[in-house]
């Protein structure tokens, strides 16, 4: 289940849907064939919306979802490039995307039963792993947080295809009041994981990937950094690990919890 | 391309198939773009920066969008060039066989360039070096050495005793009169130069106060700085005789036409790699392009053909 | 503006009401202006470049856009300090009383200078001088007094003999080492250092080889040269102890903010007034916003807040 | 008929219609009813197309009609920023424009015939002026020159208004063959003009403006420089006249020929 991914290429893209799915996020529906048809989950595509815009970089998004010729991003509106993303109508055919890249979620021989740990955004590039995983007779159990209910993205994919959905929120509009550690020790309490598989904040990456290594699970994160290539040439991206930089644009962005030393914010920090 | 079109450049005694090359530290040593290019297309591959010790670079983040440009201070972070000479020349050896590489060296000091130099020189499918007295992104050494004509013209002799390969000086625009650090190294011996390397900057994030990169000041490429190195490389070239490679902005054609005009032999792509994985055999295609529409049977024509 | 936020800020002893002023040469004299925007809300109008004898400018074609920015090299056309004083004094008498203003001052030598403020100390209404010594558009004079120490300290020394006045030294960006350059100039008496003017580059039209500007070269500005501008900002205001203000490509609130943040006192609107002749308020009220959303209550808080 | 122009505004503004009309031509409608209520014929209007563009400065139009709500723009394609505008779609609420701006068309009190000579693309500032003076029952000459049949623009609004549309194109294929200077002078042997108008490359209303002079016939001149401001502020576009020189955009873009010093080609040669 680990093949090695296939090779990245620039591929065309037109806008099938692009719609607001909450206060700040919207889901994307791209027409992209050749990337939907080799797409793993966990990988990632990296996204030219103009070319003659000021904001000249790519940005990268997790294909939330994969099916037919279409790949789906969900994404959060943040700066200049997310709110050009949100103006995109259908039928628009300005964009196009480098991908699929990096090393997505690994899915170990004989896996019985995962977590899946999302936070806030950190669901995007978790729901193709769950449909991909449910598909396979894996057993999904889903701990979720946001900041608020309205902010719990990808509600009905996880609801279809997991098991278990245990939801926390900030402020307590849905599911148990705080942080998604919550759930995820309850679940640890309960039932038995052969992996876990978390995407979010890094600060909550961090914490959740602690609590597994407690429970002696082990744990894969997807960790996100300002990325201007994608493909490795740039190390504008780096992780440090164990082992030294990483990149994570190929290297990563999934990698084992234990390798990576939690020791650098790199993100802007006002995301 | 049309038989009657010549896009061949030389390079003091280094002929390369066509003037399109890599802009050094943009294009690592080729390999993350074999997946989108032909690399036996290129011009010349110009490697990353390679020091004769690892080097671990700076903090993240490292990068920061700017309009129509960005900043770097990536630091050169690079496996030092033991592992360089076993993986990327290597690799390059069995990929790009054809392709002319030009390896970019760094150093703290000039002993230190010339150790990376030293221990090239043992090795073979190398076919010149260009020695980075320009990166804004290192505490000692680095832009340093191109800020000032002495040490300039310092480096340069000292690699040029070390080596007889065709040797490039990467110069730095963040000076007053780039014309005279380029005399400097000229007379120093460089059989080439190469400009621009990026403009010292800056990003700030108002909303939490703190500059966008850790290390607060870094390097400006992209489109944003294509007129100030269309400028200096239109001095440069018509102030002394050694060729010149221009960069700054490079992402089409037309770029590659206007800084040959001012005055290039060559031209290397940069920040449009990270764009554009298949930038540089854009430009190529657009170079030549240019050529058969505009009646130019040679490249190299273009050359200083700016008319005033 | 809510009662809470003090946006007055100081340049040596000039008191402005807000830290927002426009940058010399884009903003004419205000009139043109006048039609959309309220110029009693500028913290200071800050005029074109004021010459003692008419200058014709340069050739045609005078500007050129560039990816993020232009280029321009109009080259100070004004018509003599006599002209300026009758016309745009008078009008800015009349219509903007309660806007401070900062004569912009242009010379061939230390002597032309001079002669332009003897004169302008004939006359009220006239807050501070920003004295040019950066302008890469002329031959003589210009952009040479400004990349040289002794010179630069040399026509500060002589204004500052020649007037009372608050006294600005507007610094080039075309240099090996700002820091040293504005130390000069502060040694010699200027009360405050403006920067940056523009950076020298030049733009080519591929298809008829000819340079766009009839001068060959300009001056860039704009969006794309903040990154540059931050940086001396930030190297110029940790190093001197006189007030900086800041420019090149603000053209909103946050951008105002960063600058600030870099560590200048007051910040001027140039190239943006060109794409929207209101943007020297936007710039305000973008900051007054800031501000309020962030719990300022004095907007010169912001000077040099930049946490590292 | 020459009041001071209406002070300028910013107005924005939304595309009613966007059509090419030839080969590397369009007609842009836009709905902007400010400037549509005061610009007066041979004002143009400074067009933003987009906020997050490369390319920043605006770009100069002349208003080629107006009525009601509706400003129309007749542009050609040339570079990045036309290029754009071609793709601007109705309903697009993306720009704005500063105007109305300049001098326009002089018209002298009494005025009862007008040579209007359009060359290319200079039509687009005389369809205004030729629908507003037919309005006023002056009689309207006209003599169009183009490269070929099908860039001969406006031609029904001219033959409406006009009671002589004379054609030229430089490979025959509609009228005479060869340059407007040809019906220029049949048209100034045949008849007597009180005024003359023209607007077109400059090499054209030199020429042109030559012929005016030797007949007699008091001739204005529609200039077009680099503009950045269009207010008058940046002296970017300045035009060598007899008296020094003079900013295109508010001493302009209308001059009176015999005060034009024709010594300096100032628009990129490649337009
Ligand atoms: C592998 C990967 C997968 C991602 N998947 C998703 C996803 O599925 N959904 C989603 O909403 N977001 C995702 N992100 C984050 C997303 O890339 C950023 O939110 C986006 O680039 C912000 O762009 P902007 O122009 O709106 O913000 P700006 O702040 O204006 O962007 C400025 C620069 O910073 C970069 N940047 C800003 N924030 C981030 C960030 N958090 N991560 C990486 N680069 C950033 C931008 O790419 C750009 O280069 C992912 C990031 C990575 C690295
Ligand atoms: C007063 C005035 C009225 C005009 N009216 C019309 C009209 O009705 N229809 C029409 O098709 N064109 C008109 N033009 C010319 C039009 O402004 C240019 O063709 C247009 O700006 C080109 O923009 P671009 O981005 O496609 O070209 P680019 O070459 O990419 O533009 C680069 C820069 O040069 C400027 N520029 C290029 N060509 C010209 C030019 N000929 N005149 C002025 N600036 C230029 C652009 O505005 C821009 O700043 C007028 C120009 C002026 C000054
Ligand atoms: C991420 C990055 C890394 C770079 N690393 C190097 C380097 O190692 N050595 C060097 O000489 N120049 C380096 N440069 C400078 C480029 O080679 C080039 O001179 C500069 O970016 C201008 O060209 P551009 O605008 O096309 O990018 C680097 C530039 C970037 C953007
Ligand atoms: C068209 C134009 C004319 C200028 N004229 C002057 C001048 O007369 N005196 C001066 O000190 N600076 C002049 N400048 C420089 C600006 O004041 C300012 O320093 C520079 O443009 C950077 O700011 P900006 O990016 O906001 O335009 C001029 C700039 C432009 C674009
Ligand atoms: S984004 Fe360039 S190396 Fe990862
Ligand atoms: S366009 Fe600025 S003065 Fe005319």
């Amino acid at each position: 289940m680990t093949a090695k991914p296939s090779k990245p290429i620039i591929e065309a893209v037109s806008v099938v849907a692009n719609d607001r799915i909450t206060e700040g996020v919207g889901l994307m529906v791209l027409r992209a064939p050749k990337v939907a048809a080799t797409v793993r989950p966990g990988q990632f595509v990296h996204l030219r919306l103009d070319t003659h815009s000021e904001t000249i970089l790519r940005r990268p998004f997790s294909v939330h979802r994969a099916s037919g010729d279409h790949v789906e991003l969900l994404y959060q509106v943040l700066g200049a490039g997310t709110l050009h993303m949100a103006e995109k109508r259908p039928g628009d055919t300005s964009m196009d995307v480098v991908g699929p890249l990096g090393h997505g979620w690994v899915i170990p021989d004989g896996l019985r039963h995962a977590l899946l740990v999302a936070g806030g955004l950190g669901a995007a590039p978790l729901g193709m792993l769950a449909e991909h995983l449910a598909g396979h007779g894996v057993a999904v159990s889903i701990a979720q947080g946001a900041p608020t209910a309205t902010r719990l993205v990808a509600r009905q994919l996880f609801k279809r295809v997991a098991r278990v959905v245990e939801v926390a929120t900030d402020d307590g509009s849905a599911g148990e009041r705080g942080l998604v550690t919550g759930p995820v020790a309850r679940l640890l309490a309960t039932e038995r994981f052969d992996v876990a598989y978390t995407c979010g904040p890094e600060a909550m990456q961090r914490v959740v990937a602690g609590m597994l290594a407690e429970a002696g699970v082990p744990c894969q994160v997807s960790l996100e950094r300002l990325m201007a290539c994608g493909i490795g040439a740039c190390l504008s991206c780096v992780v440090t690990t164990r082992d030294g930089f990483k990149r994570a644009c190929v290297d990563g962005p999934v990698f084992n919890a234990e390798e990576v030393l939690w020791d650098a914010s790199q993100i802007p920090p006002k995301h | 391309m049309s038989v009657n079109l010549d896009m061949s450049v030389k390079l003091g005694t280094l002929e390369l198939a066509n003037p399109v090359m890599t802009a050094s530290g943009t294009f690592a040593s080729g390999r993350e773009f074999a997946d989108f290019i032909d690399l036996s297309r290129l011009g010349a591959i110009v490697t990353k920066g390679v020091s004769s010790e690892p080097w671990p670079g700076n903090a993240s983040p490292r990068v920061a969008e700017t309009a129509s440009g960005m900043l770097n201070s990536i630091g050169l972070q690079n496996p030092g060039v033991e592992a360089f000479i076993k993986k990327d020349l290597a690799w390059l050896a069995e990929h790009a066989a054809d392709t002319p590489v030009i390896v970019n060296v760094s150093g703290h000091s000039v002993d230190d360039y010339v150790r990376v130099i030293d221990r090239l020189e043992e090795e073979d499918a190398i076919d010149a070096y260009e020695v980075n007295i320009s990166c804004p992104n290192v505490d000692e050494g680095g832009m340093a050495f191109g800020t000032d004509c002495l040490s300039a013209a310092r480096v340069a002799a000292s690699c040029r005793a070390a080596t007889d390969r065709t040797l490039i000086v990467k110069l730095s625009p963040n000076v007053t009169d780039i014309v005279s650090i380029a005399r400097s190294v000229q007379d120093a011996g460089a059989d080439a130069v190469s400009l621009i390397n990026t403009l010292l900057g800056m990003a700030i994030d108002a909303s939490t106060r703190k500059p966008m990169l850790a290390r607060v000041v870094g390097g400006l490429s992209g489109p944003a700085i294509k007129p100030v190195a269309l400028r200096m490389v239109w001095q440069v070239s018509s102030a002394v005789d050694i060729p010149v490679i221009g960069m700054g902005g490079v992402r089409n054609g037309a770029d590659a036409v206007e800084f040959m005009l001012a005055g290039a032999s060559a031209v290397a792509v940069g920040t449009a790699n990270f764009v554009d994985p298949t930038a540089a055999i854009r430009v190529l295609d657009g170079l030549a392009e240019y050529c058969r529409e505009h009646g130019v049977s040679r490249a190299s024509e273009l050359t200083g053909a700016l008319e005033l």
